[in-house]
């Protein structure tokens, strides 16, 4: 019983409360408390995470209750692998809202950002499909208020359909937990597994209608087409911290999906067999031309970007959709680039968009060009999936495991023609927004004016430092890709292997 | 004292409080009178900023009296209008506004006098005149509205200044 | 003979109820369907509480007196509603 | 003795559900709307009245202890029924009525519910 | 020195200009050529053990997992490329620091030529061909930034893009290729998979593995029908085409080619596929070379052609062809990245690379016309130069080769290629150096700095040598590249000189040089017929496919990602629906195991309230407040069926909620329509409701299909019923579960609660921030109003029923944990109390007398919950476990305490505070100046009495 | 009584939908509103339908309980779309102020910039 396990849940839900009551009218003391809080977070996070690389699977009762009747958090190696990636994402995003004043444009920014933290690290640590429903709707909440965050028409508008939108994701996830609930009279993931193998083969058809309404619910969140229309206007809308911290949302969905679908329904549990085989992986692909196509025919940079997640999640719930170990592990390496790749790119957006508005359309030059069409470089090949950098390996692992599929010829195809056309539309954007309207570039770069960035105290290097820094991971996951890829194996091998999970969770009951 | 009132602002609210609580827990033990009390302090403490001036009730024993008439008015006039509404055509019944002059000053009089109408049936308090000198009451069936002004000062408006002030 | 005298009485409330309904549905004027749903709330605590007899509880207590304490605050915000537009000014 | 109090529950009890019933449908007979008003504020406390009544009387005679809770409920339905029916009358007055067509205000001018911004500004 | 070195050298290069652009011109080329320098260098260090015919290798594991590893080799074709791409760049680096203008930024330049330089080499030095698609697929990257270097010109954008998305997409080809071919191979190494030929070509999948390859190679070497962007490339710099378009960038195709030769060559398919492109694309490339005016477009299309020369010869699949192939490469990279260097000295010295404006420059650049003249003729196959021996061996080998039973056919098209071919090098020496100088020059022409002409007469020099010695200075070299291109094996009978003897290639290469300076005589008349004919501009048709094919993504993107809300909903719904369904008819539904229940009189009552108010909801939606009168009639239906069905707590909590629900919505709909117009048609509406009916057939038909079966297994709330009482100290077991068993979903959902007030909060910061504030103060009601905002009745009630309904709080509060109630229904009464006195006396006079800041409230909350969940560490037990025990305190009985009272607490302040918040922030949209009062009730004639006899006021 | 149940259900979440898809965000928040009333009762109905047997132990006699679980689960998700209604009110009033429109589709974008060459 290590209570470092719920200290990624605690450390937010604690700190977020404390700035809304004590500091919230201090500005630099909020935002050092927000940031040592998610220092102190990715630390732990860390540490988790070593104590699950070598494969055990550690439990913690809350209450003191055994599962399967209490709840329980449950750490192994792909829930510390989320939660890593979660908190070294924030890090660089939270510097960058400090220093684009992203921050002050609203009030309660920090909370938020904390709340929203607090509810993916406990959507990822949660052994309780109930619970995992609870988390579901803090972070969705706190996105809510960080979708919305200084407001605007526009943004508003876009914030109801994303709220409302979700909301009926919300309840198809309460209609699948009650079903499954009904059938099973358990709500213990692990439990769950147990019961779903043992389900009579004459009783299937109601737990097949729980399971797969569950599915769907992990497809809105992972931007599945037709379920992905939620995201271009709602990524696009929100403030562009928020929206790279949504990298990690969809990431939620699909994170859900491995687990649920590896876990409890997994290939093995006869009864929920061909839940997906029909649809999924066409649906997958349809995401990934849907998201390619976006990129090419987007009007906004701020929209591009949400195309280019939505491909990245194309590319990512093709290689689950397969189902096999090998797939799994090509997605989880795939995951973690995508996230910091999506995310790199918003950031790199807003730079544009703070300098030049948002459309990709230039009547002049911007200031520090330059740095900002490198990052937005490095940014569109990441995405797109062009070497050197890690989509290309993550594209190519994909690409490997899923050569024995069959509909190979067809993912390939996809997925090499929506990297055409994903690269077609980035250059477009890139060239337009950096190189049409540009003449010779100025040496002399005048101090940016455009508000946001008006107060004078605040460092205007920070916002680079954090696009170099989400840079730097994408870098350094490229550079280890072996390490990498063999931990994403590990990850995918347990996953597949969920027997130990079952016996760790339930104890001396799992049979 | 001072510190007392301050602390009690409404020994009778309190001593309803305490009452109350009694009731809810719908029994009596030590521990209940001890802890509805604390409440009972407690409460209107909280609630003081909102409630700032004091009531006065002068002789709380006319409101006994005054409270066993209106339950005996309601019984009574409860099967005047059962009757009405059974039995008397719509064509037969004569629906009255009546302006009530009010001698009564105090919201706390005024709205329990208007209380009393409402829940006598046959009468219902409907609103107060623009300064609050008049109330007006509408009769479900009043062929001769002067009679029932005249009961309603008579019977409740005389007995609540008695009361209250 | 209690038993049915309390048939009787649910008899009653629950046609009172459907009484309600009627005009809730049919009333021409606001006011009327906002005094018919605030009636249905009053009836609906003799039901609760006649079933709570029925049952020999006293589980359903909270439940009639939160309606009665809580359908009033609707009601008068209802009718605020239309008095004021805005109905905490 | 008992079946003096198993009489009187069950008087209660059907007194309760007439006058629940005439409340209610006084609301579909009365045919203007301020009578309207009368029928269920009130037919209907004294129904609920009658059956809170017969729990009461039913408990202390028949159930294993005293109850007297029920009390709650017919103290903040007296206390919140006249504030209900005086809303709904104002939402007549308001809607219905105008300055002229009510009744003299007596030494003032008009019905509060007629007050209107301007007044006050006189 | 180490491959990886010399891989890496180039890369370090590109970071210095980067680093040193504010250090001058002079640094970043001086950084740059050093770089290339000391990776020429080292690679020169390996040539006693190529030239002895060894392999080098470097190796490092990268991603092992996939294949994809850091494996290097050197071998002589490797060496041949490396040495040209070093070697050449180096003179580029020289000539670009002469070439380029103070305006443009150096160091960028020098950052993507060496970025371009690192990915050639990488692509040349790959023993793995994962490795080789990195470096392949950064060649398009890189020569992306070069060729739209000149960001100002569209032409340079478009040529760029051009480029970038037919290499590129020739490369995302090669991957799936190259994939196939490692699959087939079992492995991605090439020493490994050039040593299994029999198992590559007998594959089924040969021949779409050759087929992505060569969409790969034939791409980026410009081979028909993709040879167009080659030409529009021609918009970056003069030394980026010098570079690229000789001895790199186009080249890596062939060199691709060339390195899989031993595995993929010698088949039918190859032949057919790539002699016949190489052929047409030789042939095509010459024939409209001939008609450019612009000098690099004339020098792009010779270099497309003779790209397809090399390719041809490949193609051919015989060892002595593989010679050809590589001896032609090696000079036609000297010849062309001179002449490329002559035309950008001429374009820089006269203003102009338009051949009807020049003329005559032999007299004013006597240099660059020796220079231009000798590289030109070797372009034209003249001997003794270089480009006559390669072309005579090509032509010898196309005398040879039949194609499909013709022996014709390709020695007759080739001796046609070479025709046109000589004469456009003669016009590239006739029409710009030749004839009598003009006087309308752009510029003032003049020969160059040396720095710019060193580079070209270094490489003439090098024409000159080859042709004159050709065995001896290119002999071992080419021995060596053509030895590893036919994969190690004895290398046929050849021999490099100039003369052969009377061989038809002779006679074709007579024929071509004569019937060319024929052809240049009667250039004008040609010119003529050639701009009569129609022909395909592959430029426009490009560019329409791609603009449409932007259009028709922007018409699909902005079509369905439109923002329509109802469209995307209906999306939804029907998928789910859909999805569901074969879910569930792929399933067995066993039989129910559960009778019916016969319902009373009162379910069948609450049902038809129920059913009557939803329908009627649904009917009469547009009058907004009707709908939520009518909602409230649905959530007392549902708050009723809950008590009725043995789940009190819940009856309770949602007729709370309702109340609270129904005052926000009241508070929102003030500021809004209170109307919804009819905006559907009715087919539309017909649709929604079919599509909804069958969703709530869906949710019915699987409720009662669950509750009329009991549940599989034992349910886990037996333990619940079992232990709450023992475990949890108390007997409302949905208390004791919302408090202790699952007490970590009431964690998360206060936080939820929390979080929606400051949500709320923060949005009405921002709306009163914006210039809605301003609309706000002077908002005019859309109703009329009535008088008495704070009526007497109420403000008194209030008073009174304030402090009852707190106690009732308190009440439900303490016995939570036995009975129902609990925190939660407690907040929310309590906070219903509060909203009762700010309905009665006002916002602003109920504000000033708030003394808990419900931020503070909901925080504390929170925290207290947290705290409560974190003592249980101090007792060794993890987060959230309860404790419970009992007391006496005389003359008290005993009483019972639990620490889950305090979390429940925690509960309690933050529904409390939460609600608060969410509905003062609601309030203060509708705050106005003079709104509030400073009294409790508008009308009180006791304090008007008594200020009318103090007379304080009127 | 479990027809009754489930066909309340059924209606409650068709009419939900049906409002949900209309075009004003009002009717959208009934229809949420209608939705959440839906999968409350279905939650709640999954522990199946016991009446008079509320799960407060009794001490003093056997008796038989429904299956609080779900009762759990669902004051849990009521509480929480409490908390997203109000959210949502706000989101849209929000909506509806900044740009006077309470459309719940977005307005086509100006077209406010140029096209690529
Ligand atoms: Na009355
Ligand atoms: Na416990």
């Amino acid at each position: 019983m290590n209570h470092l396990l719920i200290a990624p849940v605690l450390l937010p839900a604690i700190v977020a409360p404390f700035i809304i009551m004590v500091v919230r009218h201090h500005m630099d003391l909020t935002r050092i408390f927000s940031v040592a809080s998610t220092v102190l977070l990715a630390a732990v996070t860390l540490a988790l995470w070593a104590m699950a690389a070598d494969g055990t699977v550690h439990v913690y009762e809350l209450g003191d209750w055994p599962a399967p009747f209490g709840i329980v958090l449950v750490l192994d190696r792909l829930s510390a692998m989320m939660i890593v990636l979660t908190s070294i994402l924030a890090l660089p995003i939270l510097l960058y809202a400090i220093g684009s004043g992203w921050d002050e444009r609203g009030a309660n920014f920090h909370a938020l950002f904390q709340f929203q933290l607090m509810g993916i690290m406990g959507a990822f640590l949660t052994g309780d499909a109930f619970n995992l429903f609870v988390f579901f709707e803090v972070l969705l909440i706190a996105s809510y208020g960080l979708m919305i965050h200084s407001g605007g028409g526009r943004r508003f508008q876009a914030g109801v359909q994303y709220v409302v939108y979700n909301l009926l994701g919300s309840t198809l996830f309460l209609f699948a937990l009650g079903t499954l609930y009904s059938v099973t009279g358990t709500l213990n993931m692990a439990d769950l597994a147990v019961k779903a193998a043992e389900m009579p083969a004459d009783d299937t058809a109601l737990l097949r209608v729980g399971a797969v309404m569950l599915l769907l619910v992990f497809a809105i969140k992972a931007a599945l087409l037709p379920l992905h229309f939620w995201l271009p206007s709602a990524y696009a809308n929100a403030p562009a911290p928020v929206a790279a911290l949504f990298a990690i949302m969809t990431k939620v969905g699909a994170y859900a999906i491995l687990r649920m679908f590896t876990l409890v329904f997994g290939p093995d549990v006869a009864a929920t067999t061909g839940l997906s085989e029909a649809w999924l992986l066409p649906a997958a692909l349809l995401t990934l031309i849907a998201g390619a196509i976006g990129v090419l025919g987007s009007k906004k940079i701020g929209r591009v970007a949400a195309f280019g997640a939505i491909a990245s999640m194309g590319t990512l719930l093709i290689a689950i959709s397969l189902f096999t170990e090998t797939a799994a592990a090509a997605a989880l390496y795939y995951l973690v680039h995508s996230t910091l790749a999506a995310a790199l790119l918003f950031l790199v957006a807003d730079l544009v968009v703070e300098r030049q508005g948002p459309w990709i359309f230039v009547n002049k030059p911007m200031a520090q060009t330059g740095l900002i069409s490198a990052l937005f470089f490095a940014a569109a090949i990441a995405l797109t999936g062009m070497p050197p950098l890690s989509g290309f390996l993550g594209k190519l692992l994909v690409l490997d495991a899923t050569r024995g599929a069959d509909l190979a010829a067809w993912i390939w195809g996809v997925i090499l023609v929506g990297s055409l056309i994903t690269i077609i539309g980035m250059a477009r954007a890139g060239s337009i927004l950096f190189w049409k309207g540009h003449g010779l570039p100025q040496d002399e770069e005048e101090p940016d004016e455009t508000d946001g960035t008006e107060t004078g105290a605040k460092p205007a290097h920070l916002p680079f430092v954090a696009c170099f820094a989400l840079l730097g991971g994408l870098v350094a996951l490229t550079v280890f890709a072996g390490p990498a890829t063999n931990y994403a194996e590990q990850t995918a091998a347990q996953l597949y292997a969920p027997a130990d999970y079952i016996q760790a969770v339930l104890g001396k009951e799992a049979q | 004292m001072k510190l007392l009132r301050r602390l009690v602002p409404h020994p009778l609210l309190t001593l309803l409080l305490t009452g109350t609580w009694l009731l809810l827990v719908n029994g009596w033990s030590l521990n209940s009178l001890v802890f509805g009390f604390m409440l009972g302090i407690l409460i209107p403490f909280v609630t003081q900023p909102y409630w700032p001036d004091r009531p006065r009730i002068s002789r709380p024993f006319k409101a006994i009296e005054y409270v066993l008439v209106v339950l005996w008015d309601i019984v009574q006039a409860n099967i005047v209008v059962a009757r009405i509404v059974l039995f008397k055509p719509n064509s037969e019944r004569r629906p009255n506004w009546i302006t009530i002059p009010l001698d009564l000053k105090t919201p706390e009089a005024i709205t329990t006098l208007a209380g009393t109408i409402t829940m006598t049936p046959g009468t219902l308090s409907a609103d107060v005149s623009d300064e609050g000198h008049c109330l007006l009451v509408h009769c479900l069936d009043a062929p001769d509205p002067e009679a029932v002004r005249d009961e309603i000062k008579q019977r409740y408006e005389r007995r609540l200044m008695e009361i209250f002030e | 003979m209690i038993e049915t005298a309390s048939q009787f009485a649910f008899g009653c409330f629950a046609l009172a109820v459907l009484l309600n309904l009627w005009k809730v549905v049919t009333a021409p004027e606001i006011a009327d369907r906002i005094l018919a749903l605030d009636t249905m709330f009053i009836n609906a605590i003799a039901l609760m509480v006649l079933y709570g007899m029925a049952l020999g509880t006293s589980i359903f207590f909270e439940g009639a007196m939160i309606i009665a304490m809580l359908g009033f605050v609707s009601t008068v915000a209802y009718a605020r509603f239309i008095l004021r537009g805005n109905i905490i000014e | 003795m008992e079946s003096l109090f198993e009489f009187l529950v069950a008087a209660f009890l059907v007194i309760a559900g007439i006058f629940g019933i005439v409340g209610s449908y006084g609301l579909i007979k009365l045919n203007d709307p301020m009578s309207r008003l009368h029928a269920p504020t009130k037919a209907t406390t004294l129904g609920v009245g009658g059956v809170l009544l017969a729990s009461l009387l039913n408990a202390a005679a028949f159930g294993k202890y005293f109850s007297v809770h029920e009390l709650m409920i017919t103290l903040f339905l007296f206390l919140t029924a006249p504030i209900t029916a005086n809303f709904i009358a104002k939402v007549h007055i308001h809607r219905q009525e105008t300055r002229e067509s009510m009744p003299s205000a007596g030494e003032d001018h008009h019905w509060a519910t007629h007050d209107t911004p301007e007044d006050e500004e006189q | 020195m180490s491959l990886f070195l010399i891989a890496a050298l180039p890369f370090l290069g590109a970071v210095f200009p980067a680093l040193l652009i504010r250090a001058g011109r002079n640094a970043a080329a001086s950084a740059a050529g050093l770089t290339t320098f000391l990776a020429f260098t080292g690679l020169m260090l390996h040539i006693p053990a190529i030239f002895r015919g060894e392999t080098v290798f470097a190796a490092v594991d990268w991603l092992p997992a996939l294949g994809l590893n850091a494996h290097f080799f050197l071998d002589g074709l490797g060496f041949l490329f490396a040495a040209m791409i070093l070697g050449i760049g180096l003179l580029i680096i020289l000539y670009a620091r002469f070439y380029l203008s103070r305006e443009d930024p150096m160091g960028q330049f020098y950052s993507y030529l060496l970025l371009f330089q690192g990915a050639m080499v990488g692509i040349v030095l790959s023993d793995n061909i994962l490795l080789l698609l990195v470096f392949w697929e950064l060649t398009s990257l890189s020569s992306f930034l070069l060729i739209g270097y000149w960001k100002h010109l569209p032409e340079g954008r478009q040529g760029a893009r051009m480029a970038l998305t037919i290499t590129g997409s020739g490369g995302l080809a090669m991957i799936a290729g190259m994939l196939i071919l490692g699959h087939i191979a079992g492995s991605y190494d090439l020493s490994v998979i050039l040593q299994n030929k029999e198992a590559i070509q007998s594959s089924d999948l040969y021949l779409p593995a050759l087929i992505l390859i060569l969409l790969g190679a034939f791409t980026k070497s410009a081979q028909f029908p993709f040879h167009f962007w080659l030409p529009h490339a021609m918009a970056a710099p003069t030394p980026v085409s010098a570079y690229l378009h000789s001895a790199t960038m186009v080249k890596a195709g062939l060199f691709l080619m060339a390195r899989l030769w031993p595995v993929l060559a010698g088949t039918p398919e190859w032949f057919y596929i790539v002699a016949t492109t190489g052929l047409v694309t030789m042939l095509v490339g010459a024939v409209i070379a001939l008609f450019k005016d612009d000098l690099k477009a004339l020098l792009a299309f010779s270099t497309v052609s003779h790209l397809g020369l090399i390719t041809m010869l490949l193609g051919f699949g015989t060892k002595i062809a593989a010679v050809a192939a590589v001896f032609h490469i090696i000079n036609h990279a000297t010849f062309k990245a001179a002449l490329f260097m002559t035309a950008g000295i001429v374009d820089h010295e006269a203003g102009t690379r338009d051949i009807k404006r020049l003329g005559g420059l032999r007299h004013l650049m006597p240099v660059t016309f020796t220079i231009g003249m000798v590289a030109a003729l070797s372009m034209a196959g003249i001997p003794p130069l270089n480009g006559f021996l390669s072309k005579e061996m090509m032509l010898e080998e196309a005398a040879h080769t039949v194609w499909n039973g013709s022996h014709l056919i390709v020695p007759v098209l080739a001796g046609i290629a070479a025709l046109f071919s000589a004469a456009y090098s003669f016009r590239f020496i006739a029409h710009v150096f030749l004839g009598p100088k003009r006087s309308d020059y752009p510029g003032h022409p003049h020969d160059p700095t040396p720095g710019m002409w060193i580079g070209p007469a270094f490489l003439v020099v090098l024409v000159v040598l080859i042709g004159l010695a050709s065995a001896k200075i290119a002999g071992p070299m080419v021995a060596t590249a053509a030895g590893a291109v036919i994969g190690g094996e004895k290398l046929p009978y050849y021999s490099l000189k100039l003369w052969h003897g009377l061989t038809p290639a002779l006679y074709i290469s007579i024929f071509a040089v004569v019937g060319g300076a024929v052809l240049l005589a009667l250039h004008k008349h040609l010119e003529k017929i050639w701009n009569a004919l129609p022909r395909p501009e592959a430029k426009t048709i490009f560019e329409a496919a791609i603009r449409g094919f932007t259009l028709l993504s922007r018409g699909l993107t902005e079509g369905l990602h439109n923002g329509m809300l109802t469209r995307h909903a209906t999306v939804m719904v029907t998928f789910t629906v859909a999805i569901s369904y074969l879910a569930y008819q792929s399933g067995i539904l066993s039989a129910a195991t559960r009778a019916v229940q016969d319902p009373g009189i009162l379910p069948v009552v609450g049902w038809f309230v129920l059913v009557v108010a939803t329908l009627f909801i649904v009917a009469k939606h547009r009058n907004r407040l009707l709908a939520l009168v009518l909602i409230g009639a649905v959530g007392l239906v549902v708050s009723l069926s809950f008590n009725y069905l043995s789940a009190p707590d819940l009856a309770l909590t949602q007729i709370s909620v309702e109340v609270v629900t129904i005052i926000l919505m009241l508070l929102a709909l003030n500021f809004m329509p209170k109307e919804t117009p009819v905006e559907t048609p009715a087919f539309i509406r017909m649709r929604d409701g079919a599509l909804s009916i069958i969703a709530g057939l869906g949710t019915g038909g699987l409720i009662y299909a669950l509750m009329m079966r009991d549940f599989a297994f034992p349910t886990i709330s037996d333990f619940h019923l079992a232990n709450s009482y023992k475990g949890g100290g108390g007997t409302n077991v949905v208390n004791v579960i919302l408090v202790d068993f699952r007490g970590y979903d009431t964690f998360g959902e206060i936080i939820v609660l929390g979080i929606a007030a400051v949500v709320i909060f923060a949005l009405t910061e921002a709306v009163l921030g914006s210039k809605v504030r301003a609309y706000l103060l002077n908002r005019e009601p859309d109703l009329p109003q009535a008088g008495d905002a704070h009526p007497l009745m109420m403000v008194v009630v209030t008073r009174v029923l304030m402090p009852l309904v707190l106690m009732v709080a308190a009440y439900i509060f303490f016995r939570g944990h036995n009975l129902p109630g609990g925190g939660f229904i407690a907040g929310l009464i309590a906070a219903i109390a509060i909203i009762m006195q700010y309905m009665a006396s006002g916002f602003s006079w109920a504000a000033e007398r708030q003394r808990f800041f419900y931020h503070g409230i909901i925080g504390s909350g929170v925290l207290i919950a947290a705290a409560t969940g974190i003592g249980a560490w101090f007792n060794r037990k993890p987060f959230l476990t309860s404790d419970f025990g009992y007391l006496h305190w005389p003359p008290l009985e005993e009483f019972e305490w639990a620490t889950a009272a305090l979390f429940d607490l925690g509960v309690f302040l933050a529904v409390v505070g939460a609600v608060l918040l969410a509905l003062e922030s609601l309030s203060r949209f509708a705050w106005q100046p003079g709104i509030g009062t400073e009294h409790a009730m508008d009308i009180n004639p006791a304090r008007d009495d008594a200020a009318d006899k103090t007379g304080t006021e009127g | 009584m479990e027809l009754l149940v489930a066909s309340a259900v059924g209606i409650l979440t068709a009419a939900g939908i049906y409002l949900i898809l209309r075009r004003r965000s009002f009717p959208v928040i009934l229809g949420l509103s209608l939705l959440t009333y839906a999968v409350n009762v279905f939650l709640f109905a999954t522990g199946r339908l016991v009446s008079g047997a509320p799960p407060i132990l009794n001490k003093y006699e056997e008796v038989v309980y429904t299956d609080p679980l779900p009762q759990a689960l669902v004051l849990t998700a009521i509480v929480i779309s409490f908390g997203m209604t109000a959210v949502v009110v706000m989101v849209a009033l929000g909506a509806y102020l900044s740009s006077q429109n309470d459309r719940t589709n977005m307005p086509a974008e100006p077209e406010g910039a140029g096209d690529d060459e």
